[in-house]
């Protein structure tokens, strides 16, 4: 422990207590500097994220639950896998590739620096905990597309996407929205004033509009539509579910009050607005199921709360209490007329709603933070900055489905996206895997 | 021997029970069935689309029993499942050929009880 | 993320950086102030609190997943429903009038003001953080109600409940307790000195004599008294409940440390009889059910826990270690003889043994303490702090219970607090809300 | 809350907060000290240090959930108990005789104070964050056996065990390795520069070598081996198993980057190799399978995750991020094909592999540390450090497999170690317990 | 009366069903079972040890029908759950003595139905 | 054509299948049941409530053999199945009128193997 750390960090010449070597020189009366106070700051800080981080680690079991739990038993092994997985490959993806794309030096499109790198230090007073903190960030884009895709990818497929997500796709567009974080570039977006405290745009979005190019690619599950006719295939377990989604509101409380990188009186105001919304949106999407289908349906307000959540990512900081209720609460009836509108309308089997929650509730948390702006600047004009707003959320679409669709076009043709009938039908856990979620149980499959 | 099969609402299995073990009978083998008959089914929405389900959920009891016990058997399940609402279920009588208890190896008449 | 403040939070003015904004002036070698270090010192606050409150915040899965897991499978949909939605209402309800009941200037039994409030600071130096973090533990004591009532409450008598416990019961007797953590008035039962420092009685006895009030206007579920003998309605997931009663324990590091809302050497002292107490709870009740039924129970060992962690609740912060296995331990006795006389001599139908866990083992924890003071101040009388404790234990009693009783009766006649029969024997989860759980899972029920 | 911390721990004449006191004394503009700036920044390490701990008590659900779905479901009960045990007994044992033992004042080879204590700042200014922090991780150890005892063990005889590895066996030997820490004595290994930073060696290892101990002492499982075949058995739940080690990888978090116990860049460092060597190991635990077995196998894959946290637990401060990524690669082979070899060569059933994940990639760790250090300190001799980490990982084994030996045989010839053969059929749940996991589902099981 | 048994694909329940829908017949009863028979079974490997299993997953259901309808039922059946390939399943058809609705106690050829 | 019905312990099944095999009897469709017979139940407790569990954990094995095979698949059942203790099981023989293999239509006694 922190004993052996002469062998370790400390031996890297960082002095990671400034104040402690400063203060062994003197008697205890020795007066302190503003220099000592900020880096003691700095170290709150670091502290903060890194809990911060942790947290959104922790988003990714929620998102496997959640997928897994509103999907079928015999794609719970490949649903634990796929999450696995993108975060893995994701991780080295990201600390190689993806993090110089997105922060380092360079134009307003492009980073070109900190590949592969060991230290952060020249661009971030955090160092590392800027980059762990980005880096599951990244992990969430990438995992938001594995619920669309839910049962009927081949894995392989699978993985070729979680490697190019995170060192490519997330990586250059984050880079217009959010270089700047990192100080060695500015991204051409937040050159214009884009707000996007968070990611609803930068990492819901993004991940959502991939989701959507992938489920159009891959086709509708069988026996999702018959005779034209949408079909419900059932979740099998929702207290599952249930956990995942709880596991993903406190997670989020890392996602956007962890945005600050700060550890300031800010941090209350940013979860405040993020569980208002949250609750918001679960009790919205609780009663549109009710009037829509006369029961308050389990499923609908479990997505209600991620809509909520998606929606005051963008604006956590800077939108009243009231504003944050109304964000989460329109975004909860929003969530519920989407999936049934991309469901039974466009037909696109999208398993546990993922392009509706990160993607339609993304783009909405995006262009209404404009109208409720706590404190606006000076100048602010609301309609100029929904301008803004509508042109990077426009952006990010244009960027991501159109990527995606290429992206999933070439998988198809080389690696192959999509599982055989045979292996969909037996299920992908024992047709991918050679592998059974539940053995033992006796489940009652008819498809 | 006959082999006596009964579906019914799972809810009422503990009244059998209690009517079959007045009647002497303490030997069965139960499962659980999804049946389909008259019973309507119900409607479930889940993620906005309806769902029908028509297959509801049923217990199946198999008594084995000889001849002179099939008619109080069959009495005992009807007493303890009859709630005179559709879906009350079915019971089928079978012929049995043969029985063998397997830890002694009896065989015929003896070996049902 | 950070560099979007400037549109945010900041723009209201709020110093969120004073130390910043200060170091601007000068070079490193400007002298700084005991204020510098005051604001950061309450950076740091702000940061652990707000870390304990998401902590407490995740004892809301803990509790569903504890109240799913020892229920039955045909009602588990609906306990995610109530849990998610007690805590989305009771978030709003809490900021639009709880908060403002609570901790509102007034007089030692009302608050009335910062209700529908944007900032706290006027009351704490936490501001917002202040109010997630009660906002939180408003959550706890209307979730604890949940488990006594599951398996035959009416869901919208349900979401009934959840917004007037939020809004008006938990705060006003909070008033009286705790009023004083904000400043703006005092409660008449601090004022005489009741020690109760993270809310064994202000939160779980409120929540638990509710529940029994619930519990007893309810009546049991079918099937559980035939011929005035009590039967076991066995729970259908128990490592589910297990991972809820691990996931409360975590949490309770939140809710009991966390209570300082203060970054100090404390923390870790309530963290340790936190932890030794549920540890003693979990084992002397293991000890005593093994004693009374041959076997070591695993329900019950997972309620010595809870028993543990409740009771010593409210004095974890300065009764002494050993004291605080005692505390603990006993409380895993009680709860076991609890549970049992409720269900057989009373013959209340409490299916989590809410009413033992957060009520008797409270009132224990709550009456205990004064024996066990590591460091009593001056002029510290055994007796005469006991008296007060007791004063505070029935007040609750008489607060929650009377009120309790009225608000379900009133709810039975109006909305209806009851499932029909028909609908609790073929399970909430269908009745209530057209759902299932375990979809395509054979599942034996006989009843 | 706070408010009542007058009557609580401020009564012990802790000056919590010296810095307020100090503040009270003159104005805003008072000068701060570097005594003060070294206050604070202790606050933060204990803040960070406590929410550290409770990311590594966290674990212990994580330890239960995956021990539980590779388990047949007739078993889950009997190790939720087992889970639930080890750690509150441990906890008991640890506070009143293990702390003393590890850390009091003493030999290289014995600590002989701070038994049944009631403050730590005579050794540590984290004082009670110390040991709860130091309690967590002898809980970790405890808890590891469990996993390759799993399904036959006696209840009664695990219990014993558990209060002698968290009393003595974990406690001396961590003497050796890190009773620095504590500042009273020094271990005679790490007087010698044994380098082991969170303990790959000092608790992943000594908890591998108690359950390789535990599982030869026991013989495999009825049906385990047929002819002298290995026979698969099957784990009857893998989502759970699958969050479980999510939760772990959570936990490492905190079990890694806390054990700097100071709140400074570093740990932003630390989580970043921890992160990758995960990552890692997932990966080439995933292709090892796939190219074994012709399939990514789940259970693996999983088991990569931990291997890869393990293996980089020992250099996580200190190695670089590609030595990271190359230790936990190598751990995410070696844990498959040591999984495999104690299976069909030793013949020894370790149904979790926990022998392999925290004992092989253990050792794997502490000795490919050597190999990868970012900036060895001046002098640094690869070969003379890799004799001193293969002499402490020798030692390690040879005390707690040897005393495990003992242990364990000791407790089958008096309480009894195994389950008899038709409680072992039957499963532990009902025999032991009298609990059934799942109640209600139609579970196929034929052995 | 007879019971007409079938052993049957799950994922061919609801071709089955609507085979026999059309056929008017529409009391059944289902379960899953594992069977084993003519089509191999598969490996899983479960950390590294092979793992053979070689019962399948299989529905079966159960239809008591009055004599005339035997033909169209297995007609039915054949026409849903035929796919040409090793597993297709089986149909047994055993004798029924008596039938009781236990709703109504009507006996023999009308509780059928 | 017969049905051999029969229950048995769980933990037998593989032995039985390993005599069936033995005889060449290779076709076989099983699933788990709840038995109640001779053989007591136990007792869990449940959260201090004594809890009475009288139906007990059997395996169901169906087996459709023609006249010839009854005999040996009895005998092979028997075999590995009994261990002499109460609870071991029971074998019920039916009387089977058709037999009709879906992938093929194949009838009757060439159906069943
Ligand atoms: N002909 C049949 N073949 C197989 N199962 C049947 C048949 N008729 C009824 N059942 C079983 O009995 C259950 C109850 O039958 P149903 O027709 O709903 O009620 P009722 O007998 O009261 O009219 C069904 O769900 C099914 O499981
Ligand atoms: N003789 C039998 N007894 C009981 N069940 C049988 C018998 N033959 C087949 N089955 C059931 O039918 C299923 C399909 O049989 P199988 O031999 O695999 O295919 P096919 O009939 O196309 O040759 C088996 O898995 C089993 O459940
Ligand atoms: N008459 C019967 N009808 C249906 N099932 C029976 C009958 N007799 C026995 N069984 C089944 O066989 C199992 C074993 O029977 P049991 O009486 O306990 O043992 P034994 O046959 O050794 O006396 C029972 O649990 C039940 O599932």
């Amino acid at each position: 422990m922190k004993k052996w750390a002469k062998n370790g960090l400390i031996g890297l010449g960082m002095a990671a207590l400034p104040i402690a070597a400063h203060c062994a020189e003197g008697d205890a009366s020795t007066v302190a500097t503003t220099a000592d106070i900020e880096a003691l700051q700095n170290n709150l800080n670091i502290v903060w994220t890194c809990v911060a981080a942790f947290l959104v680690f922790f988003m990714q079991p929620g998102f496997a639950m959640v997928e897994a739990g509103f999907t079928r038993a015999k794609n719970a092994c490949n649903i634990m896998m796929k999450n696995l997985m993108d975060f893995s490959i994701g991780s080295l993806a990201w600390w190689s590739v993806g993090f110089g794309l997105m922060f380092g030096a360079g134009g307003g499109f492009l980073g070109t620096s900190d590949f592969v790198a060991s230290d952060y230090s020249s661009g971030s007073s955090l160092n590392w905990t800027f980059c762990i903190f980005q880096c599951v960030f990244a992990g969430t884009a990438a995992t938001i597309v594995s619920g669309a895709m839910a049962g009927r990818t081949k894995f392989s497929g699978y993985l070729a996407y979680s490697a190019v997500i995170c060192a490519v796709i997330y990586p250059i567009s984050g880079h217009w929205f959010w270089a700047g974080l990192f100080g060695k570039s500015t991204g051409w977006m937040e050159a214009k004033g884009f707000l996007d405290f968070a990611g609803s745009t930068v990492v819901h979005s993004c991940g959502a509009w991939l989701a959507l190019a992938g489920a159009i690619t891959l086709g509708p599950r069988i026996g999702k539509y018959v005779g034209g006719k949408s079909k419900a295939i059932v979740g099998h377990n929702i207290p599952l579910a249930a956990l995942g989604v709880f596991i993903l509101w406190f997670g989020w409380f890392g996602f956007n009050p962890g945005s600050t990188t700060a550890g300031d009186v800010s941090i209350g105001y940013i979860a405040m607005t993020t569980n208002l919304a949250a609750a918001a949106g679960a009790i919205t999407a609780m009663l549109t199921s009710w009037l829509r289908y006369k029961k308050p349906d389990v499923g609908m307000s479990l997505n209600g709360v991620l809509a909520g959540l998606v929606a005051i990512t963008a604006g956590c900081d800077g939108v009243s209490f009231p504003g944050a209720i109304v964000i989460g609460g329109v975004a909860g009836i929003l969530v519920v007329l989407s999936v049934e509108f991309i469901d039974k309308v466009l037909k696109i089997d999208d398993p546990v709603g993922a392009v509706s929650v990160h993607g339609v509730c993304g783009v909405w948390g995006t262009l209404s933070l404009v109208f409720f702006q706590a404190n606006p600047a000076e100048g602010y004009s609301v309609m100029g900055q929904l301008g803004v707003q509508a042109l990077g959320a426009a952006v990010m679409f244009a960027w991501a489905f159109g990527l995606g669709l290429v992206l999933f076009n070439v998988i198809k043709f080389t690696i192959g996206l999509r599982a055989s009938e045979k292996e969909e039908l037996r299920g992908l856990d024992i047709s991918e895997h050679g592998n059974e979620a539940y053995a033992g149980f006796q489940i009652f499959t008819s498809h | 021997m006959k082999l006596v099969i009964a579906y019914i609402q799972p809810e009422k299995l503990n009244d059998v029970k209690q009517a079959l073990f007045e009647k002497e009978i303490k030997k069965m083998s139960v499962t659980n069935y999804l049946g389909c008959g008259q019973q309507a089914g119900y409607t479930e929405t889940y993620r906005g689309t309806i769902l029908e389900i028509n297959l509801l959920k049923k217990v199946r009891i198999e008594i084995a029993v000889n001849e002179q016990f099939v008619d109080a058997c069959v009495e005992a399940i009807v007493s303890g499942a009859r709630t005179g609402a559709i879906g009350d279920g079915k019971i089928f009588v079978l012929p049995i050929e043969q029985c063998v208890r397997i830890r002694t190896g009896e065989k015929g008449a003896e070996a049902i009880g």
